[in-house]
């Protein structure tokens, strides 16, 4: 009994003890840049906790990521490997944008929805080449992933700097020039902002606060694929077929079905990734797009160790890391680099910590034997 | 130990001291073009200023999406003056404003419409053609295989638009002069992939090409090092980039069309100390010396016998008897 | 008598059980010494801490009176300990001389003398009559060979005390045979060897002494002359234990499975099979005896669904298996209890009550497109768990934590429970413990008896003849011969395994 | 003719720096390790043989990017292989944290976050015979050493791998980690060795493009190509000379794309996608069943905790 509860209380610990050793590390950087850690560190802390527009900021920086951490973790779950997701996110994402600014006169509840699934469809499509290829020619995922992201991105610049850009930009004669970018969305595809919601709950957000549905979305995407996966059939079978797809086979489930369908799914996830974003703070796509959720979404969901309330957790750490980048930024004069130095120093500490911890917890689960 | 001297007075005079913020494009210090001259520019106000302004920069995310935060972080901590250093600051800057009405911005390259001298955004935009006129009217008299090269970073209307200007200026020295054009890729990387740059001047040197420009941020150090290699010339693009290329180049680069973002943000922040802030759009062209060609002590004789003709020139574009076009499509 | 090996008061702790629990045990100079015990009794791992894989946590090691301290397996080859794994463990791609010199290469300078290590292996080969294709990746020979190149490694490497971990459990009566001439030979020439084996009748003829382990315990060791079967399986179970199989008269009746002429073209990781016919009824046990590696994997992987074949025809119940997937092919009514337990019977890291349902998470009685019905699922296996006397601490944990036979019982109640008509038995009891096997057989038999078809395919001919009411002999992709058990000397059986002998038109 | 060599010579020089990082990942991913931080390592290979040509020369730059990249790539093996933390996590930070760190460092040591000053390149040579040939004069004179060096660590790989005890054991250690414990072949220090040489090789790459290409270190240089240069693996079955071949195809591709000509029927983004677009379609005509190391990816423990 007394173990046991010493175990739970390492378990909650090693997180926390990680980032401290992360902090003591990232520590040596900030006193190298001639910065006192500790303040540093205070500010951090300060801005990104103390403050209802960086809880609300944290929270939406958090949002993408939980979405490309689900669609990582699925992948995974059915023993793929999807670097897609970079790719997929941006095809949904344009898929989005083509609904959001082609159809006008929709009423909200039929335009977002569109918009949503449009979203999807995209996504789905982009994950159709890489697993149609695998199942059908043997194509080694990771291969074909690779090359669709770069094939992605050329596709969308194609798309917002050629077939669908705003032309209608006003710009004087010589001067500048036009923003790269499709028009701007009918305000019937933009997603709400959370606002009105909280502040039913005495939580008043100020208005540059982006948070909206979709990090609700997301949250209970997380716990609807937890239900899929551990309550149903189907994802019953993408367990198996991820850990075994020889026996999965032998016992009668299709192995190329189920990552079939899995791995759509997951693009499906994935196209939904950039749409916070793009749907609410941006309201057009434009050719800076924010990248690089797709790779994140990998280390959020390793992280979080592919379960989707693991990957909640990361997702905020991430969001906490740069929403704190920010403060101490614009406060404490700590440069940029150093900021992405110290993510990559926390990420790896964490998953190190947590490895050591698990066989700290064999050990006392032997000594019990 | 000089820090501590000059913080006693500093104090005193806190009240007075107007605060200059700048929030850098993606890639941030150090790309030895865009940000670059926008931070010398920042120095030199420093410099001239001294402690009658306080500079604070920062650097978005690699992804760029806090751009926006950053700006209003900024604002929020009562900076008087901010600077977003890109046309993609535009939509951020236009949302930030509005909610900070005392704040004055300053937006490079972007334009936000429907401003007025009392706003308090002032857009900060280049006549980047009339350069690139002069550039293209350069490399012309200089080519002799009556074939020059263009290497663009991505292909969008901002660079075509230094693209159009070189190519009519080119054109207007020899009409019958064949550009050979080229963009790296299609996305921010374009800007930094020196290695496509030096492979695609190479091959358009191959093609004849014996003078070539780049308008591709840093990808260009690869297309100045193949002109280089192959004894052929280079011009830059943006700062003057014979300065900062390494001796054995130096002999290789005709000459670089500068954008003098460094002007733009001293300017602006001077008027600022002045207190003559003005809202609305700035023009930096010919006329303005806001853009124009480099003439330095290591190309003043490779350029010396073209000189006069590109001052006729610009003294053309200046009175409007030479219409520089700003887009491919007016080219034609 | 020298004691070249003592072990004292040897403690080794895995989290939630204690495999081995102070064991002392010695060999002797030119000894072969059995193990044995149940599944799990920790004579694997007691082994691999004499071969420095595994620390133990209390207790001594001598060697020669010396005391023996490794912390590797590298320190326990220097010694002359020698070990061939139960599992193997070789390197599938590698071809066989790679195998054996791995980590012990005799190089000039870093780079490997292929054509004298080669020379030094067929020397050894020829010195124990081992027939081998040398540059063969191990991965296509048969599990005979391999087994072959295990010994080879641990020989060319000089061992003085050879420890083998179940080596006779995949082996033909004839590779037993001539794995025990070589056992005797390397006991003359001084060496030790410690034999681990399920089979009392071998451990009690190639055996000088053997300890009995029970729970991680010693409970005792005795001279080979000395004792019989019975004591053996008493001193390892803990109560008597019968040894005969209760086969009652049965009448087969229809024909439930039929492969006419099936062909499948072989390839570098498939045998072929040539015109196979055979045909199981219901009511009966067809086994069939052969070398593995003949087609038997091949046979019943097209059976299955999970190979498609070339030629010929399969009818479960009349209908052809032609172009339906596995599933389908089980909705007919098949059950299969695959030969490699590991990759085709279950999945690893999950629960044993997930295990129970794999490939039947569809039906209806287990779920809705939507809920999988968890509680329903646990209490069945719950019930599995009693009926089948599974030994487990949870129905929640992984499956990998189960022993061996647990792991096969599972796999037998999740394929018997939906009552197929025909059960394809792929060498059920490998690996298990007298009273997992007999469990398992009784079992196989209880279903014939309730007029079910079984196709029983073994490695273990023992086990064939002894189950099956009819034997089919598969040799190199065919029937070569088919008989009903007590028709036909051990001797011939063998000579058909070993492909001397062709029967025509067998199995028609 | 000409034309035809003068673009090989440009795909050549595509192709050296990917393929030395795919010759490099071989090594760690024969010896069980996945390297997805392989980019990371070639951007620090860029920056600090930039650094090294600049105070060193050219040879001390190459020495100091190796350098460089094996200490990047110790990180990896200490998480992955000791504390054997997922090795596709580790790979994603060590992206991470070198671009933080090259940024950092170009700060520090250039004053500048993105662009290094010039730095002289290795001498460039003839291969002898070769050049006496006038079609071939293109791809044979005035080359860089790298070049030459690139195409003979396809043989060197091979060979290290087929012939010495290290190749054996390292691919050992790939296939069956506990195999090979079991003969006395100590897994964690040739998984290391694996996961070092691989830094090492993308160290020398990535250098390869700041010292010999371009003269210069930029931010982001390296284009991706350590990912590019992970699928060349793949593709090339975690072989060198298939390695190879998967490598210049995408130096060839790309050569081709930099060589069509914009116009209304191929708009530029097409052009642009051709290399991955071309890589996509040979995969999908080549059938062939991929022979992971059986072991990679699984991190490696005796007992199994
Ligand atoms: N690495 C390990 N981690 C945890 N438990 C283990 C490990 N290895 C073995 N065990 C457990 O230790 C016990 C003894 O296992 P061992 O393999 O020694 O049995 P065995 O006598 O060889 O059985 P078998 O007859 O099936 O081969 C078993 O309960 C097993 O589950
Ligand atoms: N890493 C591990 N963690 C937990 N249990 C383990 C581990 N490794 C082995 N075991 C247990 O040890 C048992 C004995 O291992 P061993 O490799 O001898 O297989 P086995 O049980 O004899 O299986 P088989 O019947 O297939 O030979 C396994 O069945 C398993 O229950
Ligand atoms: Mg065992
Ligand atoms: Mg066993």
């Amino acid at each position: 009994m007394n173990k046991r509860a010493k175990i739970i209380l390492l378990q909650l610990l090693t997180p926390v003890l990680a980032i401290l050793f992360a902090i003591a590390l990232s520590s040596i950087l900030i006193v190298a840049i001639g910065k006192s850690p500790l303040e540093v560190y205070q500010t951090m802390v300060e801005f990104s906790l103390g403050r209802s527009d960086s809880i609300g900021a944290i929270l939406f920086n958090a949002t993408p990521l939980i979405f490309s951490g689900l669609a990582v973790a699925l992948s995974f779950k059915v023993g793929l490997f999807n670097i897609g997701v970079e790719g997929q996110y941006f095809i949904g994402a344009f898929f989005a944008a083509f609904v959001g600014f082609t159809f006008t006169g929709l009423p909200a509840f039929i335009h977002l929805p569109l918009a949503i699934f449009a979203a999807m469809l995209g996504g789905v499509l982009w994950a159709l080449v890489p697993i149609y290829l695998k199942i059908r020619r043997g194509v080694h995922e990771v291969i074909s992933t690779i090359m669709l992201n770069y094939i992605a991105y050329s596709l969308i610049h194609y798309f917002i700097a050629d077939l669908f850009m705003d032309r209608n930009q006003k710009v004087p004669e010589g001067l500048g020039s036009p923003l790269i970018r499709t028009p701007h969305f009918a305000e019937s595809a933009l997603m709400p902002k959370l606002h009105g919601f909280l502040s039913f709950f005495g939580i008043d957000l100020p208005n540059y606060v982006y948070l909206n549905w979709f990090f609700v979305i997301g949250l209970l995407l997380a716990v609807g694929i937890y239900y899929l996966l551990w309550h149903t059939p189907f994802g019953y079978e993408i367990r198996a077929v991820g850990s075994n797809p020889k026996a999965s086979e032998a016992a009668g489930i299709n192995p190329n079905k189920v990552y079939f369908k899995g791995f759509l799914l997951s693009g499906a996830v994935a196209g939904l990734i950039g749409l916070s974003h793009l749907l609410s703070f941006y309201g057009y796509m434009d050719l800076d797009f924010p990248k690089n959720f797709g790779f994140n979404g990998i280390a959020v969901a390793l992280m979080g160790n592919n379960n989707p309330f693991g990957i909640i957790l990361a997702a905020l750490l991430f969001g906490f890391l740069n929403r704190g980048a920010e403060g101490v930024q614009t406060f404490m004069g700590v440069p940029m680099e150093t900021i992405v130095i110290m993510q990559g120093i926390i990420i790896l500490s964490v998953v190190v910590a947590a490895n050591i911890l698990g066989r700290y917890i064999k050990r006392l689960e032997k000594k019990e034997a | 130990g000089c820090a501590k001297k000059t913080e006693e007075p500093a104090k005193k005079e806190e009240t007075k001291k107007v605060r200059v913020g700048l929030v850098f494009d993606v890639g941030g210090r150090g790309d030895k073009s865009f940000n670059d001259a926008a931070y010398a520019g920042l120095e030199r106000a420093q410099k001239e200023f001294g402690d009658k302004i306080e500079v604070k920069y920062l650097e978005p995310s690699a992804g760029g999406e806090n751009r926006e935060q950053l700006l209003r972080l900024l604002a929020q901590d009562k900076y008087d003056l901010v600077f977003g250093v890109g046309f993609m600051f535009t939509d951020a800057i236009a949302k930030v404003a509005k909610d900070f009405p005392q704040t004055k911005f300053a937006l490079i390259d972007g334009y936000v419409p429907d401003l007025k001298e009392d706003s308090n955004i002032s857009c900060l935009l280049f006549k980047e053609h009339e350069g690139s006129f002069l550039v293209g009217a350069a490399a012309a008299l200089k080519s002799k295989t009556g074939k020059i090269g263009f290497v663009g970073g991505m292909q969008i209307p901002l660079i075509e638009k230094f693209e159009a200007g070189y190519i009519a200026g080119a054109k207007y020295i020899n009409p019958k002069i064949v550009v050979l054009s080229d963009y790296i890729g299609t996305t921010g990387d374009a800007f930094k992939d020196p290695v496509k740059g030096k492979e695609l001047a190479l091959k358009q040197i191959k093609n004849g090409a014996d003078v070539i420009y780049h308008a591709s941020g840093a990808s260009g150090v690869g297309v100045i090092e193949a002109a280089a290699s192959q004894k052929k010339l280079a011009i830059g693009v943006d700062s003057d980039q014979s300065l900062t290329a390494p001796e054995a180049q130096r002999p290789y680069i005709l000459t670089s069309m500068l954008k003098r973002v460094d002007t733009a943000v001293f300017d602006t922040i001077k008027s600022m100390v002045e207190n003559n802030f003005k809202g609305g759009y700035q023009e930096f062209g010919l006329k303005e010396d806001g853009v124009g060609y480099a003439v330095n002590e290591y190309n003043k004789d490779l350029i010396a016998d073209i000189k006069p003709k590109l001052e006729e020139i610009k003294t053309k574009i200046i009175n409007g008897e030479i219409k520089v076009p700003t887009s491919k499509k007016e080219l034609k | 008598m020298e004691k070249v090996l003592e072990l004292k008061g040897i403690t080794k702790r895995f989290p939630g059980l204690v495999a081995n629990d102070n064991i002392s045990f010695d060999a002797i100079k030119g000894e072969v010494h059995a193990l044995v015990g149940e599944n799990g009794a920790g004579k694997s791992t007691l082994m691999k801490i004499i071969t420095g894989l595994y620390q133990p946590d209390e207790g001594e090691m001598y060697l020669k009176g010396q005391i023996l301290k490794l912390s590797g397996p590298r320190d326990a080859i220097k010694k002359g300990i020698g070990m061939v794994h139960q599992h193997f463990m070789l390197i599938s791609r590698f071809n066989v001389v790679q195998n054996i010199i791995l980590g012990h290469e005799n190089s000039s300078g870093g780079i490997i003398d292929f054509v004298k290590a080669r020379k030094r292996v067929e020397e050894l080969c020829e010195l124990y009559d081992f027939k081998l294709d040398l540059d063969a990746p191990v991965g296509d020979l048969s599990v005979g060979h391999q087994q072959r190149v295990e010994i080879l490694k641990v020989l060319y490497r000089g061992a003085e005390i050879l420890i083998l971990d179940e080596p006779t459990a995949v082996l033909t009566p004839q590779e037993v045979k001539e794995l025990f001439v070589n056992l005797i030979k390397l006991k003359q020439e001084g060496k030790t060897i410690l034999f681990i084996s399920h089979k009392l009748d071998e451990v009690l003829e190639i055996s000088d002494r053997i300890t009995v382990l029970r729970r991680g315990k010693v409970i005792g060791t005795v001279k080979a002359f000395e004792t019989n079967k019975k004591q053996l399986a008493e001193m390892m179970v803990g109560r008597p234990v019968l040894f005969r199989l209760e086969k009652p008269e049965v009448r087969a009746g229809d024909t439930i499975l039929e492969v006419k002429n099936l062909e499948v073209k072989g390839s570098l990781d498939r045998h072929q099979l040539n015109k196979l016919s055979l045909a199981v009824r219901a009511g009966e046990i067809y086994g069939i005896a052969g070398v593995e590696g003949n087609g038997q994997r091949e046979l019943v992987e097209a059976i299955m669904g999970l190979l498609p074949y070339d030629g010929g025809e399969i009818l479960i119940k009349g209908k052809s298996n032609k172009g339906l997937d596995t599933k389908a092919i089980r909705e007919i009514g098949v059950g299969y209890i695959p030969e490699d337990r590991h990759h085709r019977g279950l999945v690893l890291p999950m629960t044993v009550w997930e295990n129970m349902v794999l490939g039947l998470e569809r039906n209806k009685a287990y779920s809705t497109w939507w809920k999988l019905f968890r509680d329903k699922i646990k209490a069945l296996t719950n019930q599995k768990v009693e009926e089948y006397d599974i030994r487990l601490g949870s129905i929640e944990l992984a499956i990998r934590n189960l022993s061996g036979g647990n792991q096969q019982k599972v796999i037998l109640a999740r394929e018997l429970s939906y009552e197929p008509d025909l059960i394809i038995a792929a060498q059920p009891v490998r690996g298990l413990d007298i009273g997992a096997i007999e469990f398992v057989h009784k079992k196989l038999i209880e279903a014939r008896n309730h007029g079910k078809a079984v196709l029983l395919i073994s490695a273990d001919l023992e086990e064939v003849l002894s189950l099956s009411d009819r034997v089919g002999i598969m040799y190199n992709g065919e029937i070569v011969k088919e008989f009903v058990p007590g028709e036909l000397e051990l001797e011939k059986i063998g000579q058909y395994m070993l492909g001397a002998h062709k029967e025509a038109g067998v199995g028609q | 003719m000409g034309d035809i060599m003068e673009m090989l010579a440009s795909a050549l020089r595509m192709t050296i720096p990917v393929l030395i990082t795919a010759l490099g990942a071989i090594y760690s991913e024969r010896s069980g390790v996945t390297n997805i931080g392989l980019e990371g390592m070639m951007m620090t290979g860029a920056f600090w043989g930039a650094y090294g040509a600049l105070h060193y020369g050219p040879v001390g730059g190459f020495l100091l990017a190796i350098a460089m990249g094996m200490l990047v790539a110790l990180i990896h093996a200490v998480v992955t292989v000791t504390y054997r933390v997922d090795q596709i996590v580790s790979g994603v930070a060590i992206n991470i944290l070198a671009y933080g760190l090259a940024r950092f460092f170009s700060i520090a040591l250039f004053g500048m976050a993105t662009t290094s000053p010039s730095v002289n390149g290795l001498p460039k040579i003839d291969i002898p015979l070769l050049k006496n040939i006038n079609a071939l004069k293109p791809i044979a004179t005035d080359i860089s050493p790298i070049i030459i060096l690139g195409i003979l660590l396809v043989f060197i790989t091979y060979w290290v791998l087929e012939r010495t005890v290290f190749g054996l054991r390292l691919k050992a250690v790939g296939e069956n980690p506990l195999a090979a414990d079991t003969l006395g072949v100590k897994v964690i220090p040739y998984r290391y060795l694996g996961v070092i040489i691989s830094g090492a090789f993308a160290g020398l790459a990535g250098a390869y493009l700041s010292i010999e290409h371009t003269h210069m270190y930029v931010e982001g240089m390296t284009q991706g190509k350590g990912f590019i240069a992970l699928a060349a693996m793949i593709f090339g079955n975690w072989m060198p000379f298939g390695s190879f071949w998967a490598s210049f195809l995408f130096g060839f591709a790309e050569a081709i794309s930099m060589r069509v000509v914009q116009s209304k029927v191929i708009p530029y983004q097409f052009i642009k996608m051709i290399p991955y677009l071309l890589t996509l379609l040979v995969l999908a005509g080549v059938v062939r069943k991929a022979q992971p190391p059986a072991s990679v990816g699984i991190p490696y423990s005796r007992e199994g905790d």
